[in-house]
């Protein structure tokens, strides 16, 4: 009942723009929508490239099924490396001379920060970013930026909120990456907690990406006596802290963040046995996760791999990913209709209710308004039995 | 026979042309010395023959076209080279140094009794065998030098200055050891020296190179004799 | 400078001059980041072409300068010209400090000394006790500036002029050192350091200011890079920055004023290239690109142009070329 | 007291990344007195081709051999065709091709097998031995294996004509030449035994910081530390120099500074002991005479 009420209401917010007339800005025509992104293709990064190559794939099954409208999506791609000089040049290139209508889920916070001005400036969006800072839900000052997943610091938030709620005598150690990622997340954890964050955290290590282990912060921070863990770590370090934790000894209620939740790639290196009892948030399907081997989004996902991304990774979540929010820009172009400007792209992200990508876990929908530029704002707490992920409790909304 | 036959040999160091067609023998079992001024193409014409440098002309060992062949191949057929300054190891011992010499023979008893000889030639080299070559003085080095082309148990040997930078003491000494190899073991030398009244003493024959073509050739006595050979080499 | 020097300099100048006026932005935006990078190769070919002390680590010095740029302007409200100086100036202090420990160090370990200072400069970038300057993991966003006394330029075009002078100022004042007996001194250095030592030269003095020398050439390329980009942050200095510069002056050319300009050219637009190529591995293609330059141009892009006009004239002049050969 | 032992028995876990890799520098250094910036990708692209193997269904130690040999095979192919053109080049012209290779071998690696993390078997038990939880079986083994490639090495460069003849051809190739020394397969033949080396430490390392493409690119500087501290020139150095590094990190990062700048200062003391001791730990002094 609810999916139909939406199909209706997406129909007649489209139905005017469909009986007026078209209107392009550059990137546009009849025939085509042009499309711009920067990801690291080369270099340390280049992990994420798969997110870049993942949207590529998606437009080629869009395009191949008919387009939007009758319009190509024509996915302009550009490496930058993981520098941000680099996608400053990459996004000029894409806005002034490949003449781009936007740029879709460009990649980094660093990055992002770099094109921030530039793209508020030109007047041409910089939309879905590739990134969970908080900055990007600033419409009141940069109205043509936007996030897509959820952020880092509310994510922190909602450990905080369970870890006061289930363990009031906790002693917190916590492991993040230093850089923006890793610090946004303590950030999140530390307001959660509020005046508590003090006598509640008692230990605090970070990691640069370019240590081979992490395991000497772990010992460090076992030594501490902590009862939980906040584990902040991409998945290669996430494996190795579950795993060096578990053969030191040490037991902590763990705290993972959403970055490495991959059964296939983080808790599989990382021992399956080694990773029970690991509390994280989700809000998309895990697509090595057994629970979701006969879901019909997940399998339907699995033959867009086989059929349109046959050298990508099934057991990389960054797939799952690209599929997700590339689904959310198509929602976002067929509502834009043939009125194929700037400002309507903005517009039209800006006003997605209650959309659902069937990729996302359930009762997750995307919801955003001119003063609410966070798509994801819904996470659900799961915890890992030895097999799979067990959702529990609600889907916390992560709305301020 | 000649154990070494030289004919038209040419060579050039990128555009700068050094030998310019030269003809020489060595007798077997003979001490040969090519003399000349400085920059005349003595050193040259040694890396020639054991293939350092690219040649033209055609240059016959113990019968064989031996031009063109790669160095390592050189060496191979018992032509050792006691290269100008002394091509030391220095980050190695000197007893390595002198097992280097021996690298491509196989006959490892014969290998073993010919560093005890030697060794007697030179005790001095046996006092630091364990030694960094490159901390000994530059008269052992040289002395290292001739020792590690005898383990090759070469045919011949190519000495390029023996003699230069040593004290004449050292030179005598060292000298007096070549000409008792040559006459023990029947080792041909073929002797590159600048020092020309040295090397006559030494030598059984020689020729006088000038830029690179020989112009003068004879027995040491001969040469020795030899009016223009005085004036300009010997000194008197 | 001879006349035929002098007329193809002016005719670089004048088509430097052009360029802005017939590409679009993003390709002006290019060519300033060309003349930003030429003058960081100058700077490291100083240290390392000229004077054989190898360096793995020149990105530090660019982000030296490219974060003095950043700071002075966003807290302490310098105008952006006034930076460019200023992070010379501190670059050419920091390289001879660190110059001065290096003098003991050569070859290999003096590429792990610089090796690790390129690798630690952004954790240094990021650390806690700096943050209150350097803004920390976030980096420091800049404004960019408008062409000045109302001239009919917009800020590319107008960064690109800025720019270009501060090149050409730099060029020549590299061209005037290194002809001259300091140049001759780095190279005597470079080649026999004891010989140089008996000649009367200061090896020490000379190395460690050709370290600060060095430095401050970076410095003032990060400066002005960070101009153009209007952004710094530690993940814009990587290791692979350092690596890259070192690629650029052997591909241009080691010891060579021009080649500085070549290996520009080459760390622009070859990695753009190899990215047009290849998605799938572009890395592949870029280090494919290097192999093919240094097989076919092992002296540099410099060198082989050396080559070139050298076989040109002895084509022309095949009689006088034998008379001089001879030693 | 226990916090600092188990820092330190984390540390010589973590040194034995960095040894193993410092002995392939060592080796392709006393081969050919390059150090080659690849060296860390081609361990790591080895091991990929371990992976292959055993995902293909092969056993473990057979995978083993296998890939070794493999290894050698394109160390030496690497030599022959892509370094022996630059042989006459500038030596920092060689330093880019060995950058050039390190890209490629990035670069390509990722396209073939993805950039996602894949697990590599341990050839050792699981359970912790003699009760140490602070070293995993794997670490102690690999430990072991480091130290069996050590002697294999010492042995090799010390009393084989070979190993002596492949130091003659680094140290001086002309003389070297003049002993009868084909120096030319000597320098391919220490690619293709750094290579294998290399494979070891890959293999040896894999199981504990996962495959990925990028696993070595972290671990390169210090095992160039490593193996500058100790002395280029001797494998035991470089070992025990990993094993410094190791230590002297973890527990700078615990005690001392902190962790954000623990690889810093790390470093700065490794470069301060070099400025006191030019030729490392445990290095040959050379001696140049005039």
């Amino acid at each position: 009942m609810k999916r139909l009420s939406v199909a209706f209401l997406s129909l007649c917010l489209a139905a005017p723009a469909v009986l007026a007339q078209k209107k392009y800005d550059a990137g546009t025509s009849d025939t085509e929508i042009r499309i711009g992104n920067t990801n690291p293709y080369s270099g340390p990064a280049s992990a994420y490239g798969a997110i870049g190559k993942s949207i590529a794939a998606y437009f080629r099954m869009v395009n191949e099924q008919g387009g939007i409208n009758g319009r190509k999506l024509n996915f302009i791609t550009y490496d930058d490396g993981y520098s941000p000089p680099r996608t400053v040049e990459m996004v000029r290139k894409l806005v002034e001379q490949d003449q781009v209508l936007f740029v879709f889920q460009t990649l980094g916070t660093p990055s992002n920060t770099a094109i921030h001005k530039y793209m508020n400036a030109k007047k041409v969006p910089q939309l879905f970013v590739a990134t969970g800072a908080t900055k990007w839900n600033d419409p009141k000052h940069f109205p043509w930026t936007m996030g897509w997943q959820p952020n880092y610091q509310t994510e922190g938030h909602v450990y905080a909120r369970h870890i006061l709620q289930t363990k009031p005598d906790a002693k917190i150690a916590i492991l993040y990456q230093n850089d923006d990622y890793g610090k946004d997340y303590v950030k999140g954890l530390k307001d959660g907690l509020g005046a508590k964050a003090k006598s509640l955290i008692v230990a605090e290590a970070s990691y640069e990406v370019s240590e081979p282990t992490v395991d000497s912060q772990i010992v460090q921070l076992q030594s501490s006596g902590a009862n939980v863990f906040f584990n902040v770590t991409t998945p290669k370090f996430a494996a190795q802290a579950i795993r060096k934790a578990y053969d030191i000894g040490w037991k902590p209620v763990q705290y993972l963040n959403n970055v490495s939740t991959s059964v296939g790639s983080v808790l599989t290196p990382a021992g399956l046995e080694k990773s029970v009892g690991l509390i994280t948030t989700a809000y998309y399907k895990d697509p090595t996760d057994k629970r979701w081997d006969n879901d019909p989004a997940v399998t339907k996902w699995r033959e867009f791999m086989k059929k349109y991304h046959p050298d990508g990774n099934v057991n990389d979540g960054f797939n799952m990913y690209g599929y997700s929010v590339a689904a959310t820009l198509v929602q976002v172009l067929k509502q834009c209709g043939n009125n194929l400007t700037h400002e309507n792209v903005m517009r039209q992200a800006a006003s997605l209710k209650d959309f659902r990508v069937d990729t996302l876990l359930p009762g997750i929908v995307i919801n955003t308004s001119k003063d609410d530029y966070a798509p994801i704002e819904a996470v659900q707490l799961q915890r890992f039995n030895g097999k799979q992920w067990e959702l529990f409790g609600d889907v916390i909304s992560t709305e301020k | 026979m000649a154990l070494l036959e030289v004919n038209g040999l040419r060579a050039a160091y990128g555009q700068t042309r050094v030998l310019h067609g030269l003809d020489f023998a060595l007798e077997k079992g003979s001490i040969t010395a090519l003399l000349g001024a400085n920059g005349a193409g003595k050193t040259t014409t040694l890396r020639a023959l054991c293939g350092v440098v690219k040649t033209q002309g055609e240059v016959r060992f113990a019968g064989a076209r031996i031009d063109g062949r790669a160095t390592e191949d050189i060496v191979r057929l018992g032509v050792a080279h006691v290269p100008d300054g002394r091509g030391t190891f220095l980050d190695l011992t000197t007893e390595e140094n002198l097992r280097l010499g021996a690298y491509t023979r196989k006959d490892r008893a014969a290998v073993a009794a010919d560093l005890e000889r030697v060794y007697g030639y030179f005790p001095r080299l046996r006092e630091r065998r364990e030694q960094q070559a490159g901390t000994l003085s530059g008269g052992e080095q040289q002395m290292l030098a001739v020792s590690r082309a005898l383990m090759l148990s070469p045919r011949l040997m190519l000495l390029d200055e023996p003699s230069f930078g040593l004290a004449p003491l050292v030179v005598r000494e060292l000298f007096q050891i070549l000409r008792r190899i040559n006459e023990r073991e029947r080792v041909s030398m073929l002797l590159v020296e600048q020092n020309a009244a040295l090397a006559l003493e030494l030598a059984d024959s020689a020729y006088l190179i000038e830029t690179g073509r020989v112009v003068l050739a004879g027995s040491a006595a001969e040469l020795k004799r030899d009016d223009a050979v005085r004036r300009a080499y010997l000194g008197y | 400078m001879t006349k035929k020097t002098l007329i193809a300099l002016l005719l670089l100048v004048a088509v430097a001059s052009i360029v802005p006026f017939v590409v679009s932005n993003y390709r002006t935006f290019q060519f300033t980041l060309v003349l930003v990078y030429a003058i960081a190769l100058l700077g490291l070919n100083i240290l390392t072409g000229y004077n054989g002390q190898v360096s793995l680590g020149h990105g530090a010095f660019y982000a030296i300068g490219a974060y003095c740029a950043a700071v002075l302007m966003d807290k302490a409200g310098v105008p952006y010209w006034a930076t460019v100086p200023a992070a010379g100036a501190v670059c050419l202090v920091v390289g001879f400090l660190f110059g001065l420990p290096a003098l003991r160090l050569e070859g290999l370990y003096l590429a792990l000394a610089t090796f690790a200072l390129g690798v630690s400069m952004p954790q240094l970038l990021k650390y806690k006790a700096l943050e209150e300057w350097t803004g920390g993991v976030q980096g420091i966003v800049i404004a960019k500036p408008d062409a000045p006394w109302g001239l009919p330029l917009n800020s590319d075009q107008w960064l690109y002029f800025f720019t270009l002078g501060v090149a050409l100022a730099m060029f020549l004042l590299g061209w005037n050192l290194l002809r001259g007996r300091v140049g001759r001194a780095l190279v005597a250095i470079r080649d026999h350091h004891i010989a140089a030592e008996a000649m009367g030269v200061h090896n020490a003095l000379y190395k460690s200011l050709a370290f600060g020398v060095s430095a401050m050439y970076t410095g003032v390329a990060g400066a002005l890079g960070a101009i153009a980009v209007q952004f710094v942050a530690p993940d814009s200095f990587s290791i692979f920055l350092s690596i890259l510069l070192l690629v650029g002056i052997v591909i241009g050319g080691l010891a060579s004023i021009s080649g500085a300009l070549y290996g520009a050219l080459f760390i622009q637009f070859v990695p753009n290239l190899a990215d047009e190529i290849s998605k799938a591995a572009p890395w592949a293609i870029f280090g494919i690109f290097m192999i093919l330059f240094v097989y076919l141009m092992p002296t540099g892009v410099a060198g082989a142009l050396r080559m070139l006009s050298e076989r040109q004239k002895r084509h022309n002049f095949p009689a006088a070329k034998n008379e001089e050969e001879v030693p | 007291m226990d916090a600092f032992l188990f820092q330190v028995l984390a540390g010589l876990a973590t040194g034995g990344i960095y040894a193993s890799l410092a002995l392939a520098l060592v080796m392709i250094y006393q081969a050919t007195h390059h150090v080659n910036f690849a060296q860390g990708e081609m361990a790591m692209f080895t091991t990929y081709i371990a992976w292959s193997l055993m995902d293909a269904g092969l056993p473990y130690w057979p995978t083993f051999l296998l890939t070794l040999m493999v290894a050698f095979l394109l160390g030496v192919a690497i030599e022959r065709l892509v370094i022996r053109p630059v042989e006459h080049a500038p030596v920092l012209a060689v330093v880019v091709v060995f950058i050039a290779l390190l890209v490629i071998l990035n670069s390509v690696t990722g396209w073939i097998y993805t950039y996602t993390l894949k697990p590599f078997p341990s050839p050792f038990p699981e359970e912790p031995l003699w009760g140490i939880r602070y070293m995993s079986p794997h670490e102690i083994g690999a430990i072991g294996i480091t130290l069996l490639v050590l002697v294999a090495l010492y042995l090799f460069f010390r009393f084989t004509p070979l190993g002596l003849a492949m130091r003659a051809a680094a140290q001086n190739p002309q003389s070297a030449r003049l002993v009868g020394i084909r120096v030319g397969w000597m320098l391919a033949l220490g690619w293709g035994l750094a290579a294998g080396i290399g494979a070891v430490a890959g293999m040896m390392v894999a199981p504990i910081v996962y495959l990925d493409p990028n696993m070595m690119g972290g671990v390169l500087l210090y095992a160039f530390a490593a193996a500058l501290v100790g002395g280029i020139d001797n494998p035991w150095g470089a070992v025990l120099g990993g094993f410094l590094v190791g230590v002297l990190e973890n527990l700078l990062g615990a005690f001392v500074i902190g962790n954000e700048l623990k690889l810093s200062v790390a470093l700065v003391i490794i470069v301060g002991v070099l400025l006191v001791r030019p030729s490392g730990l445990f290095g040959t002094v050379h001696v140049t005479r005039v």
